[in-house]
């Protein structure tokens, strides 16, 4: 494929995907494939994870937490990184469904940096004997909250305006510089938090009982999460389009 | 009247909601005011619990100066102010009204941020609500001291300087002494009685408090 | 406007009233007298004092010399048992920016009235006021003439029978001028009094008593 | 064109001289946190001298993102800021003018405040340069990064608690690396290499900060 | 203004240009030309987008749809290169209310040429607009129509030809709306281009071309 074609093809890409009503036909099937998906993953990994996995050697029970820290931390991080990037698209091209997905991002991984926090501080008082340590990585997560709630904020400013759209999402793009603090911080400064044990190049330092449920979880936390975040850009682009034509087509169909 | 009182409180709450919800960003600046300044110390946390008591104090200013700043700028600005000198409601009770309006946000914030405060920075009060007494005592002197000023940053064309002159003097004993009060809380054995100098203070800003705003304010407008 | 001075009971009177500014005298040795259920124009050119004398008569300024009385008593702290509150508008809009004008209609109605504000009224008065497609935007977003508009509208629910008003035809376009004339004319005919400041002619029916500043005002001599 | 930025800097100065609002607030804040902190560690003197690297810097940031969020609020309301886009200098020049001397106004209040907070703090340097030029790249980040939220909040009318949330997070790097140079600073002791990493940060935030704040400012004005 | 659309060098073309604010049409389809040298009225109901049309003809704002031309160039980043700077004032000051009108004005000269502001030629702008006893008094001490005047002098030493012009008569006196009007026409005699809003007649001699906005105007239907 030259170089014309792929392009031309992407922009065919772009914009089937960027009009509203196109997306909001075709997301239906992906919004069950991810609901379904991630449902089932999650569950099979709690499961496993509370009632059939080994207890640690050292933490006993308390470990079993992991299960759902872990998932939504990691997912945390990658939807404020999801959000970053089409605050962006919606800030160079001003597509509003980038806005929307920015949105619903926003709820989504708030929840999910929250959940996070509160497994995690509950899982720091019997493993180093307190709720909250003043570490680096606990730090610049409680920062990645700071920032979805900041952002969620504006949002709820003025739920049509243009301008506060923008604003969120200069700030999302802005925010992205924290990313990678939080990523590096177990390396940077010597932390209580435990560093990366999951790593694509080596091999796992955790024992295979405890480890295929957790990439379970993490997988069905992505799809999960996913799911969710279809769900609520579709609302946000229905809302906006309410008045449009293809929309009231859809209610008289009784398709909605 | 009381019912005009009522209405006129209404449109602060409105007001307040519609500038995006004042209590939670209050709430989430505290936060940010903590993280900022355990951040710094390098899990040095001996030194960061010797100096709680400045900090919340501290944050606690910053957090009232931010609520009556924009207070009656805005009003002012826009000429409502005029409207308020100019209905039969006595000035200084409907400027009661808001300044009874601002100390209960900061109140609900502060009850909102101290149980949390107290995880992060890992501290307990022996005497909880000594500590508490004393948040709501400082918090209403400084709304009041902090309205007057405002005002009369208003009359004197919002250069500070002046604004900054009569703020210290004022705001400063009050942040010691609630400062004293909160290490006296922790600690039990430093003596708290300096909590009734405060509400001393309180009883005597808020008697005097409203009458002065309003008197600055007048002169403000002529 | 009678540059006579009448003792009557109905009468404003305004006796060699004077104002100044720090240094600079604005206008001196005014006097005049407003009967209830007239409409009066001041005018003058920029800077005579206008805007200064309104807020004279609303008592928002004393005088610095001579004395403005109603029914025999002086103008002492504000409006209170001499008249009934005046109505006042300037070139301020005295609303909040972020609430929008049925929001700020309430807050200003609920002010000076102990009834409950009956939304329809409140409703009634913006949509007369042309505004029926912004009733609920924040003021910030709404035209200048909008905004006029939106405070124009508490002329219709106030119970006011004493109307200062500082250029109030500033910003409106035709239809809203006259919309307002009309309701000038209607006040007056039930027997309230407008004094107003304008820079051009207004087209009311009823006669219009005028006060030319200029006269009076000391060319901004230092005092 | 540097003629004309000379006059834009020209009427910047003849404003701050107008009204001093700004450096005598900062200072006044300052000054504030410095004597409750002080009071505070009366007996402890280890402790104040292990924290007040993060004392100072943790005062200066909640400081200058208060002051600084009303930057541009006065020449947007009176809509000074469309001269600005609509003339033929390009926005961003005009911006790192403002920028730059918004900088210069919070390096003459600090070097108004460091001497003072050496006094009350009894601490001396060992490299009082290092400490020095930590607070000169600081502030240079510093206001960079506030003035693009500054900007921001104007869009979304101006509350200056919002301000500060978005804006602290974004200082934090700044925060931990200052601390650290100033600790190195106290001590000769400790690695100071940090100090280019911070240059390095600052040069960054200068060249792509006065674009960002243009771009944000054209959006606002719309 | 010509509904016909020209394609000559020397017009000013707007083709069916539309406007929204988040999800409120003002106007659409909006085509218009404007030959330079000429004095353009636009007016319509409050709320109809007058100000916005400007906004959008000086750049401050980009069309939604449709486009702004200039001998064959569109529109691009404001008017650089594509014209002489335009000379926009709306109802802001864009002035410092802590400034005096001197201040000001230096202020707004120097930010527009690289010569050095001469005092004499400022004084006299100021002077001219009728502001002798003001001209260091700090701008928030000033009449409404002081104020008015005192941003209005810089029309007396702007290079620009093009003039976009929001409610200048706004809260002028008698005297200052005839200083306004002679301005205007001599501008356009010079060969100046004005774009003006305003509510009522204006009294230049010139002929005016007028284009009405109610006529474009959505009536704020949705999106
Ligand atoms: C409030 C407290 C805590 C916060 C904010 C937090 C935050 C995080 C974050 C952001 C990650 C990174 C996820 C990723 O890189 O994808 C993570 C991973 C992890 N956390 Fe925590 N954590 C907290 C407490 C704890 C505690 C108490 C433990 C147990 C001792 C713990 C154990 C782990 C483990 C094992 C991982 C996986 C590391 C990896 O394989 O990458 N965390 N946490
Ligand atoms: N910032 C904004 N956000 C949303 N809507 C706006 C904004 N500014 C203006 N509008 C809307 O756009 C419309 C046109 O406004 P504009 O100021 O252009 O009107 P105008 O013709 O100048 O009116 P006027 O005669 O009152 O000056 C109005 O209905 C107003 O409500
Ligand atoms: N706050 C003030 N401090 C000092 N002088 C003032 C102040 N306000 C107004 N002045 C001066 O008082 C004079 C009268 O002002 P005023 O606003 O009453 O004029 P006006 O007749 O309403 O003018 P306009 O037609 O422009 O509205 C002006 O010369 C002005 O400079
Ligand atoms: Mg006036
Ligand atoms: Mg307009």
């Amino acid at each position: 494929m030259n170089q014309a074609t792929f392009s031309s093809r992407f922009k065919r890409w772009f914009h089937q995907w960027g009009s509203p009503e196109s997306f909001f036909v075709k997301s239906r099937f992906w919004e069950i494939i991810f609901g379904l998906f991630g449902a089932a993953l999650l569950l099979m990994s709690w499961t496993w994870g509370l009632f059939f996995a080994p207890p640690d050697y050292l933490q006993g029970d308390s470990f079993r937490i992991i299960y759902i820290h872990v998932p939504t931390a990691s997912a945390a991080l990658t939807f404020y990184f999801l959000m970053g990037i089409s605050s962006a698209i919606f800030l160079i091209w001003r597509m509003k469904l980038a806005d929307h997905a920015a949105a619903s991002l926003c709820i989504v991984g708030g929840t999910l940096t929250t959940i996070s926090l509160i497994t995690g501080s509950i899982w720091g008082k019997p493993t180093w004997g307190t709720y909250w340590q003043w570490d680096a990585r606990l730090t610049s997560m409680l920062i990645l909250l700071l920032l979805f709630l900041g952002v969620a904020m504006i949002r709820q400013v003025q739920s049509n305006s243009d301008r506060i759209r923008t604003v969120a999402c200069f700030i999302a793009v802005i925010g992205m510089i924290n990313l990678p603090i939080i990523k590096y911080s177990v390396e940077w400064w010597n932390t209580l938090h435990q560093p990366a044990t999951l790593s694509l190049s080596e091999k796992p330092k955790m024992h295979i009982s405890m480890l295929i449920p957790l990439l379970m979880g993490i997988t069905g936390m992505y799809f999960f999460s996913g799911y969710l975040v279809i769900r609520q850009t579709r609302y946000h682009v229905l809302k906006s389009c309410r008045r449009q034509g293809w929309v009231k087509r859809l209610v008289k169909n009784g398709a909605l | 009247m009381f019912k005009r009182l009522g209405n006129v409180l209404k449109r602060e709450i409105l007001l307040s909601s519609r500038q995006f919800g004042f209590t939670a960003q209050l709430f989430i600046f505290l936060v940010i005011g903590i993280v900022l300044f355990a951040m710094g110390f390098n899990q040095a946390s001996d030194a960061i619990r010797e100096s709680v008591p400045a900090l919340l104090w501290f944050l606690i200013l910053l957090a009232t100066t931010l609520v009556a700043s924009s207070w009656f700028r805005d009003d002012y600005d826009n000429g409502w102010l005029a409207q308020w000198v100019m209905c039969d409601i006595p000035l200084s009770l409907l400027i009661l009204v808001k300044q009874f309006f601002a100390w209960i946000q900061v109140l609900v914030t502060l009850i909102l941020f101290i149980p949390l405060s107290n995880i992060m920075l890992n501290i307990e009060y022996e005497k909880p609500l000594l500590a508490y007494a004393s948040f709501a005592i400082g918090t209403a002197i400084l709304v009041q001291i902090t309205s007057v000023t405002a005002v009369l940053s208003l009359l004197i064309g919002r250069s500070s300087v002046l604004h900054s002159i009569v703020t210290l003097p004022l705001t400063i004993p009050v942040l010691i002494f609630g400062a004293e009060i909160n290490r006296a809380a922790l600690d039990a054995s430093s003596n708290a009685n300096v909590v009734w100098f405060l509400m001393a203070i309180a009883a005597f800003v808020w008697s005097i408090g409203p009458w002065t705003t309003a008197t600055a304010l007048r002169m403000s407008l002529e | 406007m009678h540059q006579t001075i009448h003792e009557d009971d109905n009468y404003l009177i305004c006796r060699s009233v004077g104002s100044h500014y720090d240094d600079r005298q604005i206008f001196s040795n005014l006097s005049f007298s407003v009967p209830s259920g007239s409409l009066t124009q001041i005018y003058g050119a920029n800077g005579s004092g206008k805007s200064t004398l309104l807020r004279l008569l609303v008592g928002l300024r004393k005088p610095d010399q001579g004395e403005i009385s109603w029914q025999g008593d002086l103008w002492r702290s504000g409006w209170n048992g001499a008249l009934t509150l005046p109505f006042f508008l300037d070139h301020h809009l005295s609303a909040h920016e972020q609430l929008s004008p049925r929001e700020n209609l309430i807050a200003w109605h609920t002010l000076h009235t102990n009834e409950v504000s009956n939304s329809i009224s409140i409703n009634d008065a913006l949509i007369k006021a042309g505004l029926k497609q912004v009733l609920d935007e924040p003021l910030r977003q709404l035209s200048f003439g909008q905004k006029r508009r939106a405070v124009l509208a508490r002329l219709l629910i106030t119970t006011s029978s004493w109307w200062f008003l500082d250029e109030p035809f500033n910003g409106l376009d035709q239809a809203a001028q006259q919309w307002l004339c009309t309701l000038l004319d209607s006040h007056v005919e039930k027997g309230g009094t407008v004094i107003l400041t304008s820079h051009s002619k207004i087209a009311v029916k009823h006669s219009i008593d005028k006060i030319d500043l200029t006269k009076y005002c000391q060319d901004n001599t230092h005092v």
